[in-house]
């Protein structure tokens, strides 16, 4: 009997078969055993959301909320494994595993050399399956546990080359900041609870406006919060951990040091839009507190902007894509924090097409320079691999919002929401927003020129096959091994199956805002599953909407696409044409670029502070407190103390006789005067 | 008149001279106990005047076993004396100190 | 009256031969002392009209602990001089001691209440004299503590005689009971041994 | 007049008087080899003394009052006898190594025993001194028993010394008491204790027989005797003083204070606290820095005492019940702990340098084992012997008003534990010295087997601990 | 039928005899003693799973008779209740509720782990080794059994012994200071608990813990009283600051005594805050519950903070262990909190997460500590200096180690995050701002965890000795292996130990919340 339930946990279950497999047996089935299976599960579950996207989408379905299993119910406190499957999940669904799908595809390529080929399979589809069960789910309680676990199979895969010292430390770094925000997050569900007696969503959303009505908290004495609020931020907090919003946006750059597909399966289109997914999930929690989503809506315009200039002066390939997609995630937040949760969502799922396709995009470039990143030893490649070159080419105007890609539709709709919003400080937003599209362009092509344009700074030097076979086992040390820019025979394209991700992620880039604007944006797609207040910026801007032909058009006058053929053109012009101009553009702003290349000191600000400063604290603590205090002090002190004593006690039994005997006087001496005293 | 207090009287002093015996005299084994033998005799002086005083033999009665329990007790105390003497040729008290602490 | 100041010239004698006993250099003039303190205790008791006490008291003490003294004192020939260090120094503690004593012992009693109390009639002169009258308490009575204190006084015979009897082990003594019982085959052994000469094994 | 009554309820003291005297008699025409006959027929004597005590003849009191035979008395005679039987067997292999297999120590031994057994029998105070008498000079010469050691000597100089000055205080206040009530007999006294007349004179004396009372325990700062003849006796000697006396002088305590002085119970009570937060601090911090193990040893007998006055700062049945329960428990112990140092000593090594016993868990590890038992016993950690004395002695004080004596003992047991641990880190933690192979000698049997019984007895007592307990508290008329 | 059987006295006593045969077994024959000790601590195991379905029969016959509510500790099951000492009214009386059986499961299971440890880490005097464990079991099982407060304090003084042994015989450099040190702090905690049992006793005249839950103290005595208890338990748990015997203790005990000590000993403390603390002192644990709570707190940041800079692996995980354990006592005395406040589902809430974290910390640390057993019996160093890039040699054991460090964080999935999930949330009920300070625990204890991950597994191999690493054998194998199973089955499957705790609970709080002020 197949009813929607058993297809949903087929869903969720499939990828989990396939990690399982490939992780446990995968010495068993070897390497093409493990790509098999895992790709076979996740295209499976590709396919059910698909059709599950489909039935929700025409209403075959309606809004699926069901527990499926009961984890534990102790005392007061029950826990259920539960799915929610609405259409904003169905989107996020069908985003997740076919971005994981492509990457699987991609992956057999990327690391066919790698010798942990099959852990890095299973720990791809473990990812998924965790993905699924966050997105998936319909309690507050599986939400953290996906949330938790996406986080762990991100450590993992940083960590993935773990000889690499600069990988086993991003992981720690990303698993860390992402612990910040889980601290919040946790707050934020512990306040859910505490005021709702209950993690179900169902339960939450329904009540949440009259149980949240008038509830404050006093955190300080004397600070009465609003109970929305304290959990909108308390939530947003998790979800800046996981979004890497500014200021827990320092692990995403560093993350890089994981192998590329999962940069763009993970670090790109699917965990770190978990914290979008989760604030637009809780819209009925935001809408209660103009505060919180006053609060959002900065955090994320700041992170759009200020994180996009540091894309700027990046050479390494992997980091300037990053950079953009920390960026591109402050555009969601401000999104998010203006209300317009569905063109939030939107702008994730374009982002999760383009950004994968750049990511992989600059995989199979650094593949072909033999995993050198650094983009000032490349240059002139377009010769040598066409088809990552156009679809290359896709994503950066995708990304750099060219009218009629994804990316314009969902980028504009974003900018004129905040442009429309009424909220606190959105006019800090939108200068934001504004200024970050020409920055965006920028930076994107920038990357390109310097990548596929211009003159090949990189140098062939021909060795024979067997050295650099010798190497292939451990790659991850090719940094070593080679001078930068050296390689050891000429770049080509990549194998198809890397190249065939790339073609089939570029489509929907291109076409996916066309076709889905009308009803994700302005239409009542996300009704039910997106609660908004009367009167938010997306319905303002539905008066003005007359079909995607009319933005475009409209889109050609606004100043987004100025603003961003200005940065074309001047990346065109110092890339491509006179490049010197980069270099003295450097040196007269010196202060601002340095500024910019220590990513605005934050990283360093965090290593003083937390990471050195608490290794200080802690020192000082284990040895003022616990060594200095509690055992010099107060343990062997006492211990000292009572042989001090011990050595005076000594001495009184001197060994004569007539000490003894006046000792004995003395203490019927005493006696007698303490009864002469009591009399 | 003698009553009562002037033997506990003469009784205290006497014990009070021997403490103070016990005090002054740190070296001689020999005048110490013979200041023991003083606090007996304050001793005995009371229990004989108290024994005077109540008409009840018993305290003189007692007064002849301490007798007789000094004896043995000095017969006792000199024999280990004296074996003190043989083992360390000296029996000053403030060299008699090979234990303490 | 008589009886007082017969009881003050004792008390006088008594304290003063006392302090005497630990404040005289020689040993020996300090076991005289004692002899003195106890002749005058002996008195003031008799005084008391306990006069078996104060016989035995003469008997015992004079008679026999202190003549055991002054033996021993004798016999350990102990230099008089050595044994008087520090006696200055210590002299004030010792008066100190002996005068918060004093003063905290006599304020303890209660004197007011025993002034009050003079000597009562005699029970003795009833019960046929002192000793009678004590000797009936101690055979009736105190028959079980008087057995006990033979019993101690063995204890000292038998502590004295293994502590101080010694057989010396470097001095020759003839010892007649182990003498007389010698046998013929113990006075001359006949000792076989081989002649003597190189062996075998000595010559490797 | 004496009647049969009188003599049957004094059976058992007339029976081991006997006994000495055969005994030295016997003794006299015994060769050195022989005298383990000696030895064997002391243990008779006990065993059969033992027997007759638990005789249910006679009456509660002889002698018009002067003895007195309650349950109390029997029980305590019975682990007199009980322990100097076990110190006899521990002692002969040392004896004999070092000649002091002498008839003279049996027969001292014995009338410190029948000392022992008058003084817990004790209902007049003339018999409470004669029986400290009997006991303290038995006492005195055995210390000196080894004549040609200086240490001994000294030992016994400052034991007689101190011994004799205690005596002299304790029956000054004897004569105050008896000025005071008017009597020696102890019944007459508790009587007039109780009436107060004569109140002032009475605590007057109270304090010197306190003073006496705490001198015999070795409580502090009556105590400095007690190290040094721990010390220098020979630790045979050191056996028999530091065991069967504990539970004699808790006989002495019971019969003065009890028995005796209940009247002005407020004022020893106090008194009692003073010197048992005393003993126990000095006990326990003195303790701590001995290398010489029988040193440390009287240390920890010191603060023992401070535990077991806080049984009798009670002043009730149950606390009494408790400080007997504790004297017994104490004095089977320190019968194993010393018979361990005789065991393990030899001709020419004393084994009592906590030094001596490194490694002995590798050397001899049931004799360390055995060791360590009674270390934990003496510390107070459950569930051994030791430990459930500390808890009905602290579970007297536990009680509004003596609480914080209840922490004083808690707060020094502590401070206890280091010293006794440490034995424990010497013998298991501690690799053997040098030279120090194999000490044990093929030690006589039965001494191997009747130390072993002792020390698990220790372990089993533990766990059984209740009908012992149950038997002091009927003794003290306290109904379950 | 099982349901009448003496099942705990025979948990008790069966180790305790057990090891008679192991020490007759000589430590001549090492081979001989570790079969009977492992046939012997695996026999207790299968018992106390006997043991299990027993209790949970009984509980079921209870239902049916509809009669399971006797008020608080009367509600135990498999009773044994014999008189010991009738002077003073002690009894040898066992039983045992949900609370109890988790954790005398957890202990009887451990135990098996840490004789099969013992077998190779272990190879002079064996078998007083294994002796020394298997008396330390039963000694352990009778602490959470016992209902009569003497023979409880009886069997928690009595495990110093053998642990002091352990520690002191097959303990490291620093074993006598460290093992002193042990004993003495444990020593000084439980003496006063001592002299508070014997103040109560003298009340009540009983050492029946129900009857002492249920006499009525003033204000004054129960203050007291909560001192006497919160020393003794606040040591064994350890909370700051009387922790400072068990980083040494942890240094430098055998891997099997660290085992034992994380896993269960410290538990002690944790169970004796329950059965003591909260129902004989009721409203004197309220007043002073701000105290213990902000002792947790501390112990959750600031020894977190030192746990950060720790050089020794052993160091390490014996601070993290203070900081887990720091929720335990946080959670119960929130949930006192809470529920004199009103909030009995919040309390329930914390005491459960309380219980829960036990259970999962005695699986997890003990799992850390047999870990870096592992590697000490290889290179013979603690020093975290010496490993670096260990998974390279050894990627089995890298996999153990990096799932056991998760756990320690707290990650989702495993039995580390349930029970501090669950406190945090009470927490945050209680006071947001205790409530953050809890969950501080999210940053601390992961940074400190996963920093000794990556300086230990990660990273390229740091010396030779490392390179010669071998993986574990089977035997370690199976051990973590275990652990791991236990640490997932229980983090993805909490509702056993709920089934077992819901009851006792529920009756605790309900208890609690009365206050019994004379």
């Amino acid at each position: 009997m197949i009813t929607p339930k058993l297809i949903l946990i087929v869903i969720a279950l499939a990828p989990l078969f396939g990690a399982i497999v490939a992780g446990l047996f995968g010495r068993q089935v070897g390497r093409a055993g493990a790509h098999s299976v895992t790709i076979a599960g996740v295209a499976v579950s590709f396919l059910l959301s698909c059709y599950a996207l489909y039935q929700q989408s025409t209403g075959g379905w309606g809004v699926f909320n069901e527990n499926l299993y009961t984890w534990f119910e102790i005392g007061p406190l029950s826990a259920h494994v539960g799915f929610l499957v609405d259409r904003l999940t169905a989107v996020m669904m069908v985003v997740v595993t076919s971005v994981s799908l492509l990457v699987h595809i991609y992956t057999i390529g990327y690391m066919h050399e790698d010798p942990g080929y099959q852990r890095f399979f299973s720990y791809i589809s473990l990812f998924t399956f965790a993905m699924l069960m966050l997105v998936m789910s319909n309690n507050f309680m599986q939400l953290f546990f996906g949330w938790e676990a996406v986080g762990l199979v991100s450590y993992l895969l940083i960590g993935f080359w773990f000889k690499r010292p600069t990988a086993i430390f991003a992981n720690m770094k990303a698993f860390l900041v992402n612990r910040v925000g889980d601290f919040g997050f946790l707050l934020g569900i512990a306040a859910v609870l505490f005021w709702f007696g209950s993690l179900d969503y169902a339960v939450v959303f329904k009540s949440a406006e009259a149980t949240l009505a008038g509830k404050t908290l006093e955190v300080l004495a004397g600070h009465q919060w609003e109970a929305a609020t304290v959990i909108g931020v308390l939530l947003f907090i998790g979800a800046m951990g996981k979004s890497a919003q500014v200021p827990l946006h320092v692990w995403l750059p560093d993350s890089m040091e994981g192998p590329t597909p999962i940069s763009a399966l993970i670090h790109a289109a699917t965990m770190v839009t978990a914290g979008i997914f989760m604030v637009a999930r809780m819209s009925p929690l935001y809408e209660l507190s103009e505060t919180a989503l006053s609060f959002v809506m900065i955090v994320g315009a700041t992170t759009a902007l200020f994180t996009g200039l540091i894309g700027i002066v990046q050479n390494d390939v992997k980091r300037v894509v990053a950079y953009s997609t920390l960026s591109q995630l402050g555009y969601m937040t401000v999104a998010l924090g203006v209300s317009a949760y569905s063109a939030a969502i939107f702008h994730l799922m374009t982002h999760a097409f383009f950004k994968a396709l750049l990511f992989l995009g600059a995989g199979s470039v650094i593949m072909a320079m033999h995993h050198e990143q650094d983009m000032r030893y490349m240059g002139g490649l377009k010769k040598y691999m066409p088809v990552t070159l156009i679809t290359g080419w896709i994503g950066t105007l995708a990304l750099t919002g060219f009218p009629g890609f994804s990316g314009f539709f969902s980028k504009d709709a974003i900018i004129e929401a905040v442009h429309a919003s009424h909220r606190a400080g959105s006019g800090y937003a939108y200068f934001c927003v504004l200024i970050g599209v020409f920055v965006t362009a920028l930076y994107s092509f920038r990357l390109i020129y310097m990548t596929y344009h211009g003159e090949e700074r990189f140098v062939v030097e021909h060795k024979d096959h067997a050295h650099h076979a010798a190497h292939a086992d451990d790659h991850a040390d090719d940094h070593g091994h080679h001078a930068p820019g050296h390689l050891e025979h000429a770049p080509h394209e990549s194998p198809w199956v890397v190249t065939l991700p790339l073609i089939l992620l570029a489509i929907p880039s291109v076409i996916i805002g066309w076709l889905t604007i009308g009803p994700m944006l302005f239409g009542d797609y996300f009704a039910g599953a997106i609660v908004v207040k009367e009167g938010g910026p997306l319905a303002e801007l539905a008066h003005e909407w007359h079909g995607p032909w009319a933005m475009l058009l409209h889109g050609l006058m606004a100043p987004p696409f100025w603003l961003a053929l200005a940065g074309f053109a001047v990346a065109t012009y110092v890339y491509l044409f006179n490049r010197s101009v980069a270099d003295r553009a450097a040196t007269m702003f010196a202060p601002l670029y340095r500024l910019l290349q220590n990513k605005y000191g934050i990283d360093d600000l965090y290593l003083a502070v937390f990471a050195r400063g608490g290794l200080k604290l802690g020192r000082g603590l284990w040895r003022g407190g616990d060594v200095a205090v509690i055992d010099e002090g107060i343990v062997n002190g006492s211990a000292a103390l009572v042989r001090g004593i011990a050595a005076r006690v000594r001495r009184v039994q001197s060994g004569y006789l007539y000490h003894y005997a006046f000792a004995m006087i003395m203490g019927l001496i005493v006696l007698l005067a303490g009864l002469w005293l009591a009399r | 008149m003698i009553s009562l207090a002037h033997f506990i009287v003469l009784g205290t002093i006497l014990f009070c001279i021997s403490v103070a015996g016990i005090f002054i005299n740190r070296k001689n084994v020999i005048v110490l106990l013979m200041a023991i033998e003083l606090m007996l005799l304050a001793v005995n002086m009371n229990f004989v005047a108290f024994s005077r005083y109540l008409g009840d033999p018993a305290g003189q009665v007692f007064v002849f076993f301490i007798l007789t329990v000094a004896a043995a007790e000095s017969a006792i105390g000199l024999a280990i004396l004296v074996v003190l003497f043989r083992n360390r040729a000296t029996i000053n008290v403030a060299e008699i100190d090979s234990m303490k602490g | 009256m008589t009886q007082q100041i017969l009881f003050y010239a004792f008390a006088a004698v008594l304290v003063a031969s006392a302090l005497a006993v630990i404040t005289l250099k020689n040993s020996v003039h300090a076991a005289l002392s004692l002899v003195l303190t106890f002749f005058t205790a002996a008195g003031i008791w008799i005084l008391m009209e306990a006069e078996f006490l104060g016989l035995a008291l003469i008997v015992v003490y004079v008679g026999a602990v202190m003549v055991l003294f002054l033996f021993v004192v004798m016999m350990l020939d102990i230099k008089p001089e050595s044994m008087r260090e520090g006696f200055i120094r210590f002299l004030p503690v010792g008066v100190i001691v002996a005068v918060v004593m004093l003063v905290e012992m006599l304020s303890l009693i209660g004197l007011k209440s025993l002034q009050a109390l003079p000597l009562p009639e005699n029970p003795a002169i009833a019960a046929g004299g002192n000793t009678a009258w004590l000797g009936k308490a101690l055979f009736t009575q105190f028959l079980l503590p008087f057995e006990i204190a033979a019993l101690i006084l063995t204890v000292a015979l038998i502590a004295a005689v293994t502590l101080t009897l010694r057989k010396r082990s470097g001095v020759r003594t003839q010892k007649p009971s182990q003498q007389v019982l010698v046998q013929r085959d113990e006075r001359l052994r006949v000792v076989k041994m081989a002649s003597e000469g190189p062996k075998n094994g000595d010559a490797a | 007049m004496i009647s049969l009554n009188d003599i049957l309820t004094l059976l058992p003291e007339s029976f081991l008087t006997v006994a000495i005297c055969a005994l030295l008699l016997l003794d006299l025409f015994l060769k050195p080899a022989q005298r383990s006959v000696t030895h064997y027929l002391s243990i008779v004597a006990l065993a059969v003394t033992g027997w007759l005590v638990l005789q249910h003849f006679g009456t509660p009191t002889a002698f018009g009052g002067m003895f007195v035979r309650d349950g109390i008395a029997s029980i305590l005679k019975v682990f007199v006898l009980l322990t100097s039987a076990l110190v006899f067997v521990y002692a002969r292999p040392y004896l004999r190594d070092r000649g002091l297999f002498v008839g003279e120590y049996y027969v001292l031994c014995l009338f410190a025993v029948l000392g022992m057994m008058l003084l817990i029998s004790a209902g007049n105070l003339v018999m409470v001194y004669l029986g400290l008498e009997l006991l303290a000079l038995s006492s005195y010469a055995l210390v000196a028993l080894n004549r040609d050691s200086p240490l001994s000597s000294e030992a016994a100089l400052k034991y007689f010394v101190l011994g004799a000055l205690a005596s002299g205080l304790l029956l000054y206040g004897m004569s105050m008491i008896y000025g005071a009530t008017g009597s020696l007999d102890l019944v007459t006294i508790h009587k007039a204790a109780a009436e107060g007349t004569q109140r002032g004179l009475l605590l007057f004396g109270l304090v010197f027989v306190v003073v006496g009372l705490a001198f015999k325990f070795g409580a502090a700062p009556f105590h400095m005797w007690l190290p040094d003849v721990y010390q220098g006796a020979p630790t045979a000697v050191t056996a028999f003083i530091g065991s069967a006396p504990k539970l004699a002088a808790f006989g002495m305590a019971y019969r003065l204070l009890e028995s005796g002085l209940d009247g002005v119970g407020g004022h020893w009570q106090l008194m009692l606290a003073l010197l048992a937060v005393l003993s126990l601090a000095i006990g326990n911090i003195a303790a701590i820095m001995q290398s010489n193990l029988k040193r440390m040893l009287a240390y920890s007998t010191i603060s023992h005492v401070g535990f077991l006055f806080l049984g009798l700062v009670n002043g009730q049945p149950e606390g009494y019940a408790a400080a007997m329960f504790y004297a017994i428990s104490y004095a089977l112990t320190a019968a194993v702990a010393f018979g361990l140092i005789l065991l393990l000593s030899r001709a020419g090594f004393e084994a009592e340098e906590i030094d001596d016993y490194k490694g002995l868990g590798q050397r001899a590890p049931w004799y360390a084992f055995l060791m360590a038992l009674t270390m934990f016993s003496l510390a107070g950690v459950p569930p051994l012997f030791g430990f459930f004395g500390k808890l009905l002695v602290l579970k007297a004080v536990a009680v509004p008003g003596t609480l914080w004596l209840a922490i004083a003992g808690a707060v020094f047991a502590i401070i206890g534990i280091y010293y006794y641990l440490r034995i424990v880190k010497v013998m298991y933690f501690d690799d053997p010295a040098e030279g120090a192979a194999a000490i044990v000698k093929p030690a006589d049997a039965p001494m191997r087997a009747v130390i072993s019984i002792n020390a698990l007895a220790l372990l089993v007592l533990g766990v059984t601990w209740g009908p012992l307990y149950g038997w002091c508290a009927r003794a003290l008329g306290i109904t379950p | 039928m099982f349901a009448n059987w003496p099942w705990l006295s025979l948990l008790i006593w069966l180790p305790i005899l057990g090891a008679i045969p192991v020490l007759l077994a000589g430590d001549k024959r090492p081979g001989a003693a570790r079969a009977i000790a492992f046939g012997v601590a695996v026999l207790t195991f299968i018992v106390s799973l006997a043991m299990l379905s027993g209790f949970n029969h009984a509980v079921a016959d209870a239902l049916a008779r509809s009669a399971p509510d006797l008020g608080l500790l009367k509600n135990m099951y498999l009773q044994e209740n014999v008189l010991w000492i009738e002077a003073l009214n002690v009894r040898y009386h066992l039983g045992v509720d949900g609370i109890s059986v988790a954790l005398v499961l957890l202990t009887t299971f451990t135990s098996v782990l840490v004789i099969i440890l013992g077998w190779g880490s272990v190879d002079e005097k064996v078998s007083q080794y294994m002796a020394a464990m298997l008396v330390l079991e039963g000694l352990m099982v009778g602490v959470f059994c016992a209902l009569d407060a003497l023979l409880f304090y009886v069997f928690f003084e009595g495990m110093l012994i053998p642990m002091f042994i352990l520690i002191g015989i097959w303990g490291g450099a620093r074993r006598v200071y460290a093992t002193l040190k042990f004993f003495i702090y444990t020593f000084f905690g439980s003496i006063f608990m001592l002299v508070g049992l014997l103040y109560l006793y003298f009340k009540t005249g009983t050492f029946e813990l129900a009857e002492l839950a249920q006499v009525s103290l003033s204000a004054q005595e129960q203050a007291w009283l909560f001192f006497a208890f919160l020393i003794a338990f606040a040591v064994k748990v350890p909370m700051w600051p009387v922790h400072t015997w068990l980083p040494d203790a942890h240094v430098e005990a055998p891997t099997g005594g660290s085992v034992v000590l994380a896993a269960i000993m410290l538990k002690i403390g944790g169970y004796g805050f329950i059965r003591f603390s909260l129902p004989i002192v009721p409203d004197a644990s309220t007043e002073f519950a701000w105290l213990v709570i902000a002792m947790s707190l501390i112990a959750v940041v600031y020894v977190g903070y030192v746990a950060l800079v720790q050089e020794d692996m052993k160091k390490l995980i014996a601070y993290s262990s203070i900081a887990h354990m720091g929720f335990v006592t946080l959670g119960i005395f929130i949930s006192l909190a809470l529920a004199r406040g009103g909030n009995a589902n919040g309390a329930a809430i914390g005491i459960q997460g309380a219980m829960v974290q036990m259970i999962s910390h005695g699986f997890i640390s003990g799992a850390m500590f047999a870990s870096v057993g592992v590697l000490y019996d290889r290179l013979h160093t603690r020093m975290i200096r010496d490993y670096g890039g260990v998974v390279n040699p050894m990627p089995r054991f890298a996999t153990f180690f990096v799932l056991f460090a998760m756990a320690n964080c707290g990650l989702p999935g495993t039995s580390g995050f349930v029970g501090e999930f669950w406190v945090i949330l009470a927490a945050f009920q209680y006071n947001p701002v205790v409530g953050a300070l809890a969950a501080f625990t999210l940053i601390i204890g992961a940074a400190y965890t996963l920093w000794l991950v990556k300086r230990v597994i990660f990273g390229d191999v740091a010396n030779d000795k490392v390179a010669q690493l071998q993986d574990m054998n089977a035997r370690e194998t199976f051990v973590l292996a275990t652990l791991a199973v236990a640490v997932l089955l229980f983090g993805l499957w909490p509702q056993p130990l709920g089934n077992l705790m819901d009851a006792p609970i529920a009756e605790l709080v309900k208890h609690i919340v009365i206050s019994k002020g004379a």
